[in-house]
């Protein structure tokens, strides 16, 4: 993934996360959703780092991850919407949706739920002999259920090539992290399993592409998982809803000076990559695709209701 | 008189009960400064304090686990879990443990699990589902699921006073009824006690929770059509007021359950086969159950109100009952 | 022909589908060397090695929500849960994942998870029950519970061939029976085809797992009086064969369910319900259910047999049943 | 609690389970039981360090547990023969016996499953302002169970008097500590609490009591949990049928020569708190007591049939 692809799937996040918000407001959406305004530096950093043969698993806030491997943002709102062109056929909704074809394994509506998941799809890459690595998304809240651990220990001991990756965002829901966590760090959590581990700006598109690289090496040589704490923030409410009263308006308007987009454009002047028609181009784009999106969910059919309780089972 | 809301009861509720008794206190994700994914207990940290109001990390297994270790030292936690769909987190800590404790070795543990069932909202598979039946088949817990705001208030004072773990459950679409109640509480409600929400004489729809509104609301249009609907609202699952239920079975003769939740293993069957043992010789025609299709709970809206049932279903179903 | 146990025939089963299909592994706490708690995979590590026969630690969650990840990735896994009290911790991984995978993202998740049920061993409340209403309730699970040795390989055999999560129980007192066979395995069994046991004509018998052997003893005994009880085995819960159960109910007029569980919420209430629906004018006396009293199973051996239906416990409510 | 006493309980300990290998191979008693033989200095080091508002919480091996505080060894055995005076009244078996007034909170089947129970009554007293600990009992093979980790967050973030006391027997079961933990020692993951550990030999009765005499402290002066780590070795079988042929037979014998009651005795002797006689009385008494004890269970009536589904609920 180039550079400038990298900047657009990064806008595209943004832009589709403040559609989102938009259209919950205005009442055309329904449901639940979790926006990642703020954290796109992480979904992209690392699908950057990722090859065609690598999967990766989500949690409730996967909107982000799965724009960044290249997910359709039409059929990705046609989710949001209900429609049947959505990527669930609107079964899923905003939690649930799955592309293996881009190596998107889902989303999860239960914390921590998909955490043994991307182990198990470890597990089956090692045995198969296949070289594919799996980054397994998770917050810090998610890291203080029971199963991040006996899903970090089993990982461990068997080596299996999975990356785990938190988006520390500062907050599970109101829970700041210091009362969410014993420990003052999420990466402090690996030496329970003998597991390397690092921090990484999250914010920081190229130290997270980076450090994901690295952690694929080390599974690729059979070395097993590491954990990656790339810190973020949430510059969005948790879900709709969200007063925010547990946190101070100077906090997120400190957090705004840090934020990834306006940042990773700037390396890019800097270092030439692109210059500020380059981008003003690009953000023209994104916003039109962005757009288009909503205009294809919004013309998309609904589901039929007759097929409501079929394909239960395989 | 006064109006106000289910989620407004409860939590007025909760803190008379939190002034009365200083054993009582409160755990659960998120219920201190964000008041609970509900609001359910908002404000309440401000006048009773982090130790007694805790925000928990999200650990529910661990949560429910240390509840029960607590109440069996004396004291009464009151648990939120967020969503009902996350207690299946917490599955084994309530049925290996607290279910059994008092049969076994004879101690109390009078513990309060709250949480928000059943679908209407979108929120998907995993956010909408209502599952007492995991909880229904286990002897040893309480299963409360309140259908009006003042039967909220009633039960939920009776669970802070019961001696065995309740799982207490408050609908999410029941959150914002309002009730006319007067200053202070509604009076406590005995568990067992079925409510009669509506009087009738040609049909008995049984219903709990969420479903009930929708009973009542299908009786109406029934009225209109000449119809008189009997409506049970259960209140508790357990223990269920089997004899109610009976009574109503008995004088109609024909009986419609209606149950949120997949059709295959629910409740609704448990209750059919009480009244079938009961009331067998006066059935007129065989009880029916209206749940929902053996499917999870899709996120699109269309989707899912096929998926649940609600009044009109219920009328369709009530008039086929009755041969119209 | 030759002389094999339950044990010895899930062990082949799971043998020849190693033997056949590389994708097929097994993970479990002490299944390895130690051959697991009732040694069913005993020995199987010499032959396959310990990366598909997998020991691991003790964490039930995980153990299960890795095989989900495994099978949706194409693996095809057995997992062996201990005891099927331990079930419980895995509740989340299965309702809420497994169960949901197909009907919303449209992928296949092909895996077994064995584990033993029942009691009468007098292991106590936690590594004794019969939870297999905690999922027949939940759609997108397949439960199957085989009472002898030749429907314990032939539907393990259909398990493993199954694209969708099955829960396989093995019920402890089965496990040392014994079958003749033919050299190789029997034959596969599909899934949703209950086995008529016993032919009968005035009363229907209905059970699964270790009761089905109770009502086959109950059955001569009540021959020897004049009785001719049908003996219906279900095979597998979900898909249940209604139709067999129902023309049987139709035959003879007269049925009792009978469930190794707490009476109330069990699975016997649901299949009372779908013979009533269906079969309601061909009752000639209410459908009866024998199971356990809600109650935890105790420890004690006379305290234990006091808890199980038996023999003949079925042979006097079948006598009841028929006003005798 | 004096030294000599600290032996006989040792010894009760012993003998007790001795009688209960005994008595299963016999056929006398049935269902399931597991026994410490080999860990008794454990279970006695502890019960010896607290005080008697302290409570204990058990798991699966509990009988020593018991013991240590004081049981009753004929109602604890009438309960291994399922009699009515059993401490369950037959109901519990060998998993399911408490007694609160010696400070036992139960012992459980589902390994792991009363360690947030520890917590929880460690919550309870804190909030009540007593002065009690709680210890908690648990093996390392539960130490890769979720609600292990989730706990010790919980007890760390809200320091609560409790005390993690892992008895690391070198195997779950079958399994080998090497091939359960990813990390080499169960202390190891005190790291990711943010909690003070360390590793005691669990054979040593005085090390014991000293280490959970310290933890104790810490956890009166209001300073949280600790995990402690008592390295010991169980020389029965994990439970009935139990073939052992997942280990060798000189690791057996090589153990045996660290096993902790003679090791007491030597230290009794050359401490000069009790000479050959006196512990030679003790040894005499703690048989009779223990035969005392089955002829006490044996004799015993059953539970009452009639009462098989009382007392569900309160
Ligand atoms: C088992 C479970 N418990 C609680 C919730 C409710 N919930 C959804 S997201 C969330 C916070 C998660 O925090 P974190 O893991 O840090 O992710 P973030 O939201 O910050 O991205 C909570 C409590 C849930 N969905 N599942
Ligand atoms: C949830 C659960 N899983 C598995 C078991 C079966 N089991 C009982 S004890 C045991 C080993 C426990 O090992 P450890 O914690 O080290 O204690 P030890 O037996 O060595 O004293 C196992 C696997 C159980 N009782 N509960
Ligand atoms: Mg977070
Ligand atoms: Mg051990």
């Amino acid at each position: 993934m180039d550079l400038l692809t990298c900047y657009a799937r990064m806008l595209t996040i943004r832009l589709f996360e403040e559609a989102v918000e938009r259209l919950f407001h205005e009442g055309r959406i329904g449901g639940t959703a979790h926006t990642c305004i703020g954290q796109e530096a992480v979904a992209v950093g690392v699908a950057a780092a990722l090859q065609p043969q690598d999967a990766v698993t989500s949690n409730h806030r996967g909107h982000g991850h799965f724009l960044a491997l290249g997910a359709d943002p039409g059929r990705l709102m046609a989710e949001l919407f209900g429609r049947a062109t959505g990527y669930s056929r609107g079964r899923g909704g905003s939690q649930m949706m799955m592309d293996v074809r881009c190596g998107f394994y889902g989303g999860n509506g239960i914390t921590g739920g998909s955490i043994p998941f991307a182990a198990g799809l470890a597990l089956e890459a090692k045995m198969r002999g296949s070289s594919r690595v799996v980054v397994c998304f998770f917050g810090d809240g998610a890291s203080n259920q029971g199963v991040f651990h006996e899903t970090l220990n089993l990982a461990a001991l068997w080596k299996l090539p999975v990356i785990f990756l938190c988006e520390n965002n500062g907050y599970a829901m109101s829970t700041p992290v210091k009362r969410g966590l014993a420990c003052p760090q999420v990466a402090d959590r690996a030496a329970a399993y003998h597991l390397p581990s690092s921090r990484v700006d999250g914010n920081d598109l190229l130290a997270v592409r980076q450090a994901v690289a690295e952690a694929r090496q080390h599974a690729r040589a059979g070395q097993g998982p590491t954990l990656l704490e790339c810190r973020t923030y949430r510059l969005s409410g948790h879900s709709r809803g969200d007063r925010r009263e547990y946190r101070q308006a100077h906090e997120e308007t400190e957090a705004w000076q840090r934020e990834p987009i306006l940042r990773f454009a700037a390396q890019l002047r800097d270092q030439q990559v692109a210059d500020e028609a380059a981008l003003r181009a690009c953000q023209a784009e994104v916003r039109q695709q962005i757009e288009a999106a909503i205009r294809f969910a919004e013309e998309s059919p609904l589901p039929e209701i007759a097929d409501v309780a079929t394909g239960v089972y395989a | 008189m006064r109006q106000v809301t289910y989620t407004q009861l409860l939590r007025e509720t909760l803190e008379a009960a939190l002034r009365r008794d200083p054993r009582i206190f409160l755990m659960g994700e998120d219920i201190g400064a964000y008041g609970g994914a509900f609001g359910v207990t908002r404000g309440l940290v401000k006048e009773f304090g982090t130790e007694r109001v805790r925000d928990t990390p999200i650990s529910e297994q661990a949560l429910v686990g240390m509840a029960i270790g607590a109440a069996v030292a004396g004291s009464r936690p009151v648990v939120e879990i967020m969503f009902m769909d996350f207690i299946t987190l917490a599955v084994d800590q309530l049925v290996n443990m607290a279910a059994k404790l008092h049969y076994i070795y004879g101690v109390s543990c009078p513990l309060v699990v709250r949480t928000p069932n059943g679908g209407g909202r979108g929120y998907g598979a995993t956010h909408s589902q209502s599952l007492e039946r995991l909880f229904t088949g286990v002897p040893g817990i309480r299963v409360v699921a309140p259908a009006t705001p003042l039967d909220a208030s009633g039960l939920l004072q009776t669970a802070l006073l019961e001696n065995n773990p309740v799982l207490f459950l408050e609908h999410k679409l029941l959150y914002p009824l309002r009730a006319e109640v007067p200053e202070g509480l509604p009076p406590p409600l005995p568990f067992g006690q079925a409510r009669i929400a509506r009087a009738g004489t040609d049909v008995t729809v049984v219903a709990w929770s969420g479903m009930v509104a929708q009973a009542e609301r299908a009786a109406v249009t029934l009225a209109a059509q000449g119809v008189e609907a009997e409506v049970i609202d259960l209140r508790t699952l357990a223990p269920l007021d089997t004899a109610t239920v009976v009574a109503a079975a008995r004088k109609t003769g024909r009986v419609l359950l209606v149950e949120e939740g997949p059709r295959t293993g629910g409740f609704a069957a448990e209750i059919a086969c009480r009244i079938f043992e009961a009331a067998y010789d006066c059935l007129d025609a065989p009880i029916r159950r209206l749940a929902c299709p053996d499917c999870p709970i899709p996120a699109a809206r269309n989707l899912e109100a096929a998926c649940l049932p609600n009044a009109e279903a219920i009328v369709t179903e009530v008039l086929s009952l009755l041969g119209r």
